[in-house]
């Protein structure tokens, strides 16, 4: 990977993963007051999606959106006032953090509905083939959606018409705290999917060099014509369902299993790669990359704390 | 933007339920659809049409026929048996720059895409802006035992939702006048059609116009009493009316047209004249859309009533398919005009309430 | 058949809305039902449950704790996230023999289910016969930004429907016994919970008992209106009523505890009495099962009305996440302390309308 | 095949195709006041399966369930009473054509919402499982039925939780006008489904026998706790999707192709092997079993002609 690239991807994953800690660290204020499902431990995923994205492809996204919405390029401070229910609010303040969207950057909004947001992605790359766009469509959802028969329909009208849509599942295992095997006959999905004619890619969702390579492949392949393709990304959720707290104490999954996935972390991974890949800067680069994005951060936190209250 | 210079037409003021040409051109309320289909995808190459037959020979009784010849394969999209699913991508491809048009042969089908419906499409716009033009036909069946999931009228489901357009035509003259206004709306709009005023006729101006969407129409004016409908059930009122010359009684004679919003207004304005309100619902009356007629004027328009207000329409139970029983189920113009018959002559008492009477129209009105 | 043994209970008449257990046990909503729950799986081998969350951790608020170890995963089961599906599998579990339990988390869920409730439970009594006993327990959320699709209220999609009870209990006694009757009814039954009132503690006896289906509870008696209210709205009520001391006014008040079907007499006897109706909606106003309940008190209640009927809840839009919009979303106690003194002091006229008088109540009560 | 079986099979078929035949005669008079969808063609299918079926097995079907009915058992009377909305008809004549029942057959119901009858189906065979029954229950359902997501969440639920389901897809081709190949991705569904883990059976529907012998080696496999499977049946139907009619000339498909399954006549079919397995008898036992049948159907109509409407 072209280094400039790499830094771009480690970025953007810093930035997800510091907007999704400063949540949790401000969450117990009570000032955001909407339901919160994080993203932390799965930023490979949008960052790796994201970066082969511009403003004329748009993503939909599901409940868990923060890090598809920054990944694909949300304004922070619009982003935060949403969350704390303010004026210049990306959804006016009506959304809450369940129902972001930025048409301008190709953000199409984000459902709470299990699988809802799926077929609108389906629909606005339809718009995108009868046009003749060179945009497409990437629908993210998480292994819960899958469940849902709106899923299926899609899929299938998607690859009937050969709409330019990539479906990036993100299998982080559970579905709240349901694990696949409780909620799926089949083990791997991945050959379901492509009996649809479908190109499959399955993929450690926590590896962001691999996902970008992949999904790179995928999207050249959909912006070529060729249809839809499907991602299929294991990764694991490091909080809580909903909320910013860990709840592997009401055990529905083992301490073991998140420190295991917590080694893999992905924006570590992405450092050791930077030291390998440019030794001489990366110490450097990563440091400034972290305090830019804390500071922004922590200056949308402030801007939207003091802006109006949205009210009616 | 096609749909900012359509305007409504000036001929027809659409007073009369019948052809009111004059001479004009008539035609049915097939062939209105149909032509107002067309008109819509010549006006706005970011029209398409999605639905099950709209490319088959049926042609959705041939509401879609030579669409697909004339617009192409690409504008004109035959899909699987998936009407969630469709339902979504009918909202994407709006928010995307499109004006889809899903067709539906039964509103009996609704229910499957429900979630997107009021879950997606009728929050969509309040909470992202933008504009979301989407218009999802359907239509309500009747008769030829039909039955329990061929023949229900949904309308119900709909109305009440400020992120939805509700509008069920029955003339000839207002399918396509609503229709090519619905599809002109920058928001989601539902088209309820009645396949049994598939064949009436009437006048049907050729040059493309609107009729505003949530205004009624009124189809005739009288003294005694307002009768609302909608849909199918403006039929009923029609021969009720006819029939109740020797009575003496006139009845202003609204057809709702749009049950979401509902054109309250109008209704107020004659229920202020004539004291007496009798609702004819499309559909069940238990909780129907009716039900919100009449919770309103109860409020609003207390002090002009001058008997209680009463609804007809179906019972609340499964649509039976043999024929006496669907011919039992379905009141009938005889039932409606003793219900005028009972409530116009029943507790005639201005005289005794003289506080209401006192109220002057215009003050309330204003 | 166990079911039919349960009776009522005969120290709870549940009157007040508060604990009234007068030394009886206290326990809160949620434990009411979780004991309902485990009462009716153990009085019924048939009875089982299905639902996201039924057996993991959060037992959807504890609701379901301690099930699958006492009754086995065979009896309490854990399902995908189809609730389309799985509410047909309830249907035709029901249909074999079982007593099926559905579980959803929210209410807005059902809409990706409508299809199987509407045009299959809702209609296979009627039209294949035998019994179709199964329950759908739902819950409506508020607050902290659910927002546009986890806040939603649709008791109204499913009320006027005959094929289907639906109630929306409002206190730990109801919330057992109707429970328990929902389970034991040949039927389907839609049960509405409200997630604020879960911490709400009140009598609830140990003993399974029952509360019947479509009958109201009168939860306090007063001269001056007659207050109709379901679910969370009745606390609201309980806080108007309280504030209303210093005007003198006093108001009965009716817990509808069913929306599907209404129990109409025991609000007609009351207005009969009061002669002015307000009705709170949980839910938008618009077309809401109160739109109902007005429209048959304005046709059957006219000669004993004495002012307009009115109606409080919400607005019909998408509701909205932010925390100020949250707020002035809902009406609260205050909007409807205004909304009971402008109707007291409205329009009292019962010596300007004597007709309505003259009629007794005796005749229209027989 | 046991010869006696193979009777069995013709004789069922036999009622199925009179049955259909008399409709399509008497529909013209406008006495049968209700949409019929004729099965006309694809009797092997309803006979095969069924031949395996007692009355503690259930079947559910959907808009064209008169020979699923049938072949389960339903009384000729009852059943016409109902076409012609008299009392005594299955459904008290408040069904119709397309709400059949017989509990006490094990016809659990018929629904005309497509796939609307899949989960209420697998519902039935969960009560099975549960109290250990040895009944099974069959879906009837047509291609366009996969087109809809509660099959697949169906069929998902019936695999994970292995439910003693029969999932009967008869592939006529058509959803109504509408060709397979113009609604689905995929040309074949048999992949997708056994990746579910569920056994799949692809077989010529208007074999009887192969129909029989393949469906009976599936219900063995579901009795034994094996949990479901599924049959996707080729075959054709001969008249138009709704109504008494032949269709062809609206243009949706070729007199050829009409008349190639014709041609592949089930029921001819099986006269064919009758006389190869029992030359001595089966030409009079055939003529017997029609005209048996004959009679049976002109009484049936006769007395649902006699029986007084259905009234409220
Ligand atoms: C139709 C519907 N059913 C249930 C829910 C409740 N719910 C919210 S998120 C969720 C789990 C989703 O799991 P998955 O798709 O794997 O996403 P993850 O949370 O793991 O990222 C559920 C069941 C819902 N929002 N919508
Ligand atoms: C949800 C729903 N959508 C559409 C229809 C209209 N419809 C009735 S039958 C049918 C075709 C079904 O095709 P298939 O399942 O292949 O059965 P076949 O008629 O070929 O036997 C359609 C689309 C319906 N009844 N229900
Ligand atoms: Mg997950
Ligand atoms: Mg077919």
């Amino acid at each position: 990977m072209e280094i400039e690239k790499a830094y771009e991807l480690y970025s953007m994953m810093t930035e997800i993963r510091l907007v999704e800690e400063a949540i949790a660290r401000e969450y117990p204020a009570q000032e955001i007051r909407t339901p919160v499902h994080l993203y932390t431990g799965q930023e490979a995923i949008a960052a790796g999606v994201s970066i082969h994205l511009s403003d004329e492809d748009y993503v939909v996204s599901n409940h868990r959106s923060h890090g598809h919405c920054l990944a694909k390029g949300m304004d922070l401070e619009a982003f935060f006032k949403e969350l704390y229910g303010r004026q210049g609010g990306v959804s006016g303040g009506w959304g809450g953090s369940m129902h972001l969207c930025d048409m301008s950057r190709g953000i199409a909004g984000t459902s709470a509905i299990v699988a809802g947001g799926v077929p609108i992605g389906a629909g606005i790359a339809l718009k995108q083939k009868i046009s003749g766009d060179r945009g497409i469509t990437v629908v993210y959802f998480g292994d819960g959606a899958v469940d849902e028969g709106v899923f299926w329909e899609t899929l299938n009208f998607a690859a009937l018409k050969k709409l330019p849509v990539l479906f990036v599942m993100e299998d982080n295992k559970f579905a709240s705290q349901t694990p696949s095997e409780d909620r799926q006959a089949y083990e791997d999905i991945t050959p379901i999917v492509s009996a649809y004619g479908v190109p499959v890619f399955k993929l450690d969702g926590n590896d962001p060099l691999t996902v970008a390579e992949v999904s790179g492949r995928a999207i050249e392949g959909i912006r070529k014509g060729r249809g839809p393709a499907f991602l299929c990304c294991k990764t694991y959720r490091w909080l809580a369902h909903v909320g910013p707290s860990d709840d592997t104490n009401t055990g529905y999954r083992t301490r073991e299993e998140v420190t295991y996935w917590q080694n893999r972390c992905p924006l570590a991974r992405m450092g050791q790669y930077l030291e390998v890949a440019d030794p001489e800067n990366s110490a450097l680069r990563v440091e400034a990359i972290k305090l830019r994005w804390a500071a922004a951060v922590a200056r949308a936190i402030e801007q939207a704390k003091e802006a109006p209250y949205a009210v009616d | 933007m096609p749909w900012t210079k359509l305007v409504a037409d000036k001929a027809g003021r659409s007073v009369s339920f019948v052809s009111d040409g004059a001479g004009g051109r008539i035609m049915s309320y097939a062939e209105a659809i149909a032509e107002a289909m067309d008109q819509a995808m010549q006006l706005d190459p970011n029209v398409i049409i999605l639905g099950q037959g709209v490319d088959r020979p049926g042609f959705v009784y041939g509401t879609t026929a030579g669409l697909s010849r004339r617009y192409g394969r690409d504008r004109v999209i035959e899909t699987p048996i998936a009407e969630a699913a469709m339902t979504g991508v009918t909202l994407g491809a709006s928010l995307a720059g499109l004006r889809p048009i899903l067709v539906h042969m039964r509103n009996d089908f609704l229910l499957v895409s429900m979630d997107q419906i009021l879950n997606h499409i009728a929050h969509w716009r309040r909470l992202f802006g933008g504009s979301v033009p989407l218009v999802i036909r359907t239509i309500i069946a009747r008769g030829w035992g039909s039955g329990a999931q061929h023949a229900q009228s949904f309308q119900r489901l709909f109305a009440g939702i400020d992120g939805l357009k509700v509008v069920m035509p029955a003339t000839p003259y207002d399918v396509k006048g609503l229709f090519l206004n619905a599809v002109a709306w920058s928001g989601p709009v539902l088209f309820f059609e009645h396949r049994w005023l598939y064949s009436d006729k009437g006048y049907v101006p050729e040059k493309p116009y609107i009729v505003p969407l949530g205004k009624a129409a009124i189809r005739s004016e009288g003294k005694d009493l307002t009768v609302v409908a909608m849909s199918f059930a403006n039929r009923d009122v029609a021969s009720a009316l006819a029939d109740l010359g020797d009575e003496g009684i006139t009845a202003d004679w609204i057809d709702l047209r749009s049950v979401n919003p509902l054109d309250m207004d109008t209704i107020y304005r004659s229920v202020y004249k004539t004291g007496r309100l009798l609702i004819v619902e499309n559909g069940p009356v238990n909780c129907g859309v009716g039900a919100e007629v009449a919770a309103r004027a109860a409020e609003d328009c207390w002090d002009y009533l001058r008997a209680p207000i009463l609804r007809i329409g179906w019972p609340g139970t499964t649509i039976p398919a043999g024929c006496k029983l669907e011919e039992s189920f379905y009141p009938g113009p005889d039932d409606l005009r003793k219900a005028i018959i009972k409530l116009v002559k029943q507790n005639d008492s201005r005289e005794a309430y003289p506080r209401r009477a006192q109220i002057s129209l215009a003050s309330r009105q204003g």
